[in-house]
């Protein structure tokens, strides 16, 4: 049971990471995995779209979303934050598009800052799952087609029809219990002032039942 | 003349008909030489098993009619199911077997005795268990047949556990759970019981199935640890890093001797994959109940099994931990006026909520 | 300190002796240099000459010395026995650790040979010498008596 | 492949609903500044009710009730802030001389765990002799918890004062309490102590340490050191990711329990008056 490291403070990520990091064994060692990825995140801060291979591309998201993360929320004049930007970021002058593109750019961003998706597979070739990585808010055109005008398929025309009816019936139902409610309080009512006789309460009840 | 010719002639037919004939007797005859053997065991899976994840394809509902479906949902699952408790219910006696619960390991905590004492324990949340189906003993059907020595015949009673949304199911699934009312679950199980501890469809199960101070049996799934060798295995010692030893250092070694019985011997301890095989812990003891969540703090960290993962609770077998007090049988139905205490401590155990302990002289 | 004044090499013969490492060698086992703790002459004299005794038998099942054990020490040239007050190794909690292995002399019958221990003793020995005198039917509970402060 | 897309889109807007939700409640939650102002504080004053941070053993409801147990016990006993560095006298009673208690003073060189489990280790030199020991702070057999002396030091652990000269662990028992005026930060001693030579219980020249005078080492333990540095250790996001509670899931466990700890602190100041009041009369 460890406790948790509270000296330097973190933002939670808007995507869902693995619990555990892949190893990509280098003979570098665990230096020579930053070294492979700090590349691809260089790669995705400077063309913004990339195609890659999927486990690469999946771990080098996580990274590159901790580094925007940590961007935004400490800014350029935060010490540690600069040299960790200063080691990812290989071609410096992207360092620059970090905070003063990106940063404005994802700084009320409710989303994830990247986006991923999986990519076909060359056939014949590799058999290794391709994916592709970019950042949100890029200038290509976007790589799936457009959905939000989904009203006429013809499934929602259906359920558009079923709700109709299905809610008219809810609401007559309400509406008829309310009025059976109502009655059964005036009946209540009725008992309440006519309480005083005694024939009276006899015929209210053989009404209740 | 061909075979076939000949065959076709009403005398040879008849005579192939009394071949054959013969030659099943003659068969049936070796089998009642063997009338002992138990049949063979038909490879049927229960009925409840069937498909249960639908194949999702993305529908692309609109925004109101994704929330109309859920509303749909909603409305026919919102209302919990009427159930009609058994009228007349037996008192609890030991060899009643009453049934178990679904529930979830969520993790280890110390506790403290009052005697200053620190014990570990495990809890675990029973989920929201509800009765799908009780098969009575005549109606279970099970894959195997055994011969009919078995005096006490046990119906089956299966639970299911964790709601779920059932749009993301198949329909043959869905359907299990219409008679009992309750909505679809994501996980079932069956427990074998006496008939006598038979519930109906749609009665829920808590945490107070179990009292404090019982001791129950924890089934579940050990975590899996893929192709290991004797050491990580069976907790081999392996043989010494040097003084000569050349690449058997992490090996078994010999596995048998040779000559008449020069062969591997069933049973052999040797390296293969370990774990992902459904385990007992037995006769753990509940120290503390918590009422409003369900959890159950059960005696060490043994219980079979990743945390999250699903366990499966039964009362103990071990015969001397069976409880001396009567318990709630079939089930705990919350009759009693008296509201449970959230917390329900076990008497040697001390509340964090009391005061520092001081040891007093007797 | 004591060793400052000593040829250089005799300062390395003394820490690689008595100085462990490694937390294996935390354990009191046979051939393990304790530190007398009590005022007994030859406890005394042994520890001023810079040559502490050595562990030459453990009396339990493992081997392995725990607080309140037994150990047959060799001291100055003679067997003695003596009782573990104190250990560097990781104990329970609430008991403490020392940055010794401390060591109080006693006699067969459990009578010290001291008249007074001059560092901390834990409590929880009060507890296992107890149980020790019962079950060994040799009162070891003296050299709580010889205590002078318990922690 | 096109679907797995778009279902994956869709989860992610799901959790940036859900974000967006829970990013106005702590809106609301900071426009009341001293609220805010003391959540910031509490990470560091109450660090053991954060819950660990491994992934695999995460469970919210677990998590719940073990904070739940937590403040039941400090319901009944007060332990105060304090760090490593800080000295304490811990009063716990003792099973083998029944009735009594045992006190013990001496500076937290580890505090470790979490939770229920979360302990300290306590040093101090009695008679020259080095003694130290591990206490569990949801023990129910610990009486008192007074801090001596509050204060900070240069590093996370002072394991190396095992390795130092005893005069750096050798603390009088019956230290007074030494007050900070109210409102002051807690504050960091500087203090750099001189090992003893070598050899050493752990090899203290591979742990940067910060609060360890200069001390000389041989050309092959440099070389050694320098192998077996792990300076990229602090670029590794991911890695610092997983080792910490974002500060989000922070003040969502400190804002559930923050009216109980205020409780807490209120009645504890109650005492604290109580106490000095008590003072003249006590005759030294």
């Amino acid at each position: 049971m460890n406790q948790a490291d509270i000296s330097h403070l973190v933002s939670r990520l808007k995507i869902q990471v693995n619990p555990r990091l892949r190893k990509f064994r280098n003979p570098e060692g665990p230096l020579g995995r930053l070294k492979k990825l700090r590349k691809t995140v260089t790669a995705l801060f400077k063309h913004e779209r990339i195609e890659l291979n999927y486990p690469r591309a999946e771990e080098a998201r996580m990274y590159a979303e901790r580094l925007i993360s940590d961007a935004i929320r400490y800014g350029d004049c935060h010490k540690t934050t600069m040299e960790t930007a200063d080691f990812w970021i290989e071609e410096k002058q992207l360092i620059h598009k970090l905070f003063k593109v990106l940063v404005p750019r994802y700084e009320h961003s409710q989303t994830s800052y990247t986006r991923m998706y999986r990519a076909p597979r060359p056939y014949p070739g590799p058999m290794h799952k391709k994916a592709v990585l970019e950042l949100r808010g890029n200038p290509y055109p976007p790589l799936l087609p457009d959905f939000v005008s989904n009203r006429n398929l013809i499934h929602n025309v259906l359920l558009d029809e079923a709700k109709k009816e299905y809610r008219s019936q809810k609401y007559a139902e309400i509406a008829a219990k309310i009025e059976s409610a109502e009655k059964g309080a005036l009946q209540i009512e009725n008992t309440a002032s006519e309480k005083s006789s005694i024939e009276q309460n006899a015929s209210v009840s053989e009404q209740k039942p | 003349m061909a075979l076939s010719q000949i065959i076709k002639q009403p005398t040879m037919k008849l005579l192939e008909e009394k071949f054959l004939a013969l030659s099943i007797q003659s068969c049936s005859a070796i089998q009642s030489r063997n009338k002992q053997v138990a049949p063979q065991p038909r490879l049927r899976n229960p009925t409840w098993l069937t498909k249960k994840n639908r194949v999702i394809h993305d529908d692309f509902l609109t925004a109101d009619n994704a929330q109309f479906v859920q509303e749909v949902i909603k409305d026919r699952y919102d209302v919990p199911p009427k159930v009609e408790l058994p009228k007349n219910t037996v008192e609890w006696t030991p060899k009643l077997k009453r049934t178990g619960v679904i529930a979830r390991k969520i993790g280890e905590l110390p506790l403290w005795l009052k005697t200053g004492k620190k014990i570990s324990t495990t809890l675990l949340q029973v989920l929201d268990n509800h009765v799908i189906k009780y098969f009575t003993p005549e109606e279970y059907d099970p894959p195997r047949k055994r011969p009919t020595r078995i005096k006490n015949k046990a119906g089956c009673l299966l639970l299911g556990a964790e709601a779920t949304d059932p749009t993301y199911l198949t329909k043959e699934y869905c359907m299990l759970f219409k008679n009992s009312g309750v909505i679809p679950k994501k996980h079932l199980a069956r427990f074998f019981i006496s008939p006598d501890a038979a519930l109906p469809p749609g009665t829920p199960i808590t945490a107070q199935h179990f009292s404090v101070g019982n001791y129950v049996d924890v089934r579940g799934l050990t975590k899996y640890r893929g192709f290991q060798g004797v050491m990580k295995r069976h907790g081999f010692k392996g043989m010494p890093a040097s003084h000569g030893v050349t690449k058997t250092h992490r090996r078994g070694g010999n596995i048998g001797g040779g000559g008449e019985k020069g062969r591997v011997w069933p049973g052999t301890k040797m390296p293969g994959h370990m774990g992902n095989r459904y385990r007992f812990a037995k006769g753990l003891k509940i120290w503390r109940i918590n009422t409003k969540l369900n959890v159950l703090w059960v005696s060490g960290i043994a219980v079979p099994g990743a945390t999250n993962s699903l366990v499966y609770i039964y009362d103990t077998n071990l015969p001397r931990r069976k409880p001396s007090n009567p318990l709630a049988f079939p089930t705990y139905f919350g009759l009693g006026d008296a509201v449970a205490e959230e917390d329900i401590y076990e008497e040697s155990l001390h509340r964090f909520s009391d005061p520092t302990i001081v040891f007093q002289k007797e | 300190m004591l060793y400052i004044s000593r040829p250089f090499t005799s300062i390395i013969t003394y820490l690689n002796r008595n100085i462990h490492t490694s937390k294996i060698q935390c354990e009191i086992q046979k051939q393990t240099r304790l530190r007398v703790v009590d005022n007994s002459e030859i406890g005394k004299r042994a520890m001023a000459e810079g040559r502490p005794p050595k562990c030459i038998h453990v009396y339990n099942k493992t081997g392995v010395g725990r607080l309140g054990d037994k150990v047959l020490v060799a001291i100055k040239g003679e067997k003695k026995k003596g009782v573990l007050v104190g250990l560097k190794q990781n104990q329970k909690v609430k008991v403490p650790k020392f940055d010794s292995n401390n060591l109080v002399l006693i006699d067969d019958n459990g009578t010290p040979l001291g008249t007074r221990i001059h560092v901390p003793i834990p409590t929880v020995l009060r507890t296992i010498l107890k149980e020790k005198t019962i079950a060994k039917g040799t009162d070891y509970t003296k050299l709580l008596g010889i205590a002078s402060k318990f922690v | 492949m096109l679907v797995s897309t778009i279902r994956h889109f869709k989860a992610v807007n799901y959790h940036a609903r859900i974000l967006r939700t829970f990013s106005s409640q702590i809106k609301g939650q900071s426009s009341r500044s001293d609220t805010s102002k003391s959540l910031s504080e509490l990470r560091n004053v109450y660090v053991e009710f954060l819950p660990d941070p491994t992934v695999e053993f995460r469970n919210p409801i677990r998590e719940k009730l073990e904070r739940l147990d937590m403040l039941a016990r400090r319901g009944q006993i007060d332990i105060p802030e304090f760090y490593v560095g800080s000295i304490l006298a811990v009063t716990a009673s003792d099973p083998h001389s029944l009735g009594k208690t045992n006190r013990f003073v001496g500076i937290c060189i580890k505090r470790e765990g979490c939770g229920l489990r979360a302990k300290f280790i306590l040093r101090n030199v009695i008679d020259h002799q080095g003694v130290e020991v591990l206490y569990e702070m949801y023990d129910p057999a610990l009486q008192k918890v007074e801090v001596l002396r509050l204060e900070k030091r240069l590093d996370d652990k002072l394991l190396y004062l095992r390795d130092a000269l005893p005069e750096y662990s050798t603390f009088d028992p019956d230290m007074e309490i030494e007050v900070l005026p109210e409102g002051s930060r807690v504050p960091v001693n500087p203090l750099k102590v001189i090992l003893k030579p070598k050899p050493w219980l752990e090899r203290w020249e591979r742990q940067n340490l910060r609060g360890v005078q200069e001390f000389e080492i041989s050309e092959r333990d440099k070389r050694r050191a320098d192998k077996v540095a792990t300076p990229w250790l602090k670029y590794d996001l991911m890695k610092n990711y997983m080792n910490t509670i974002p500060e989000e899931e922070q003040n969502e466990i400190f804002s559930e329990i923050h009216e109980q700890l205020q409780q807490l602190e209120l009645t504890r100041k109650k005492l604290k008056r109580k106490r000095s009041f008590v003072k003249p009369f006590k005759l030294g």
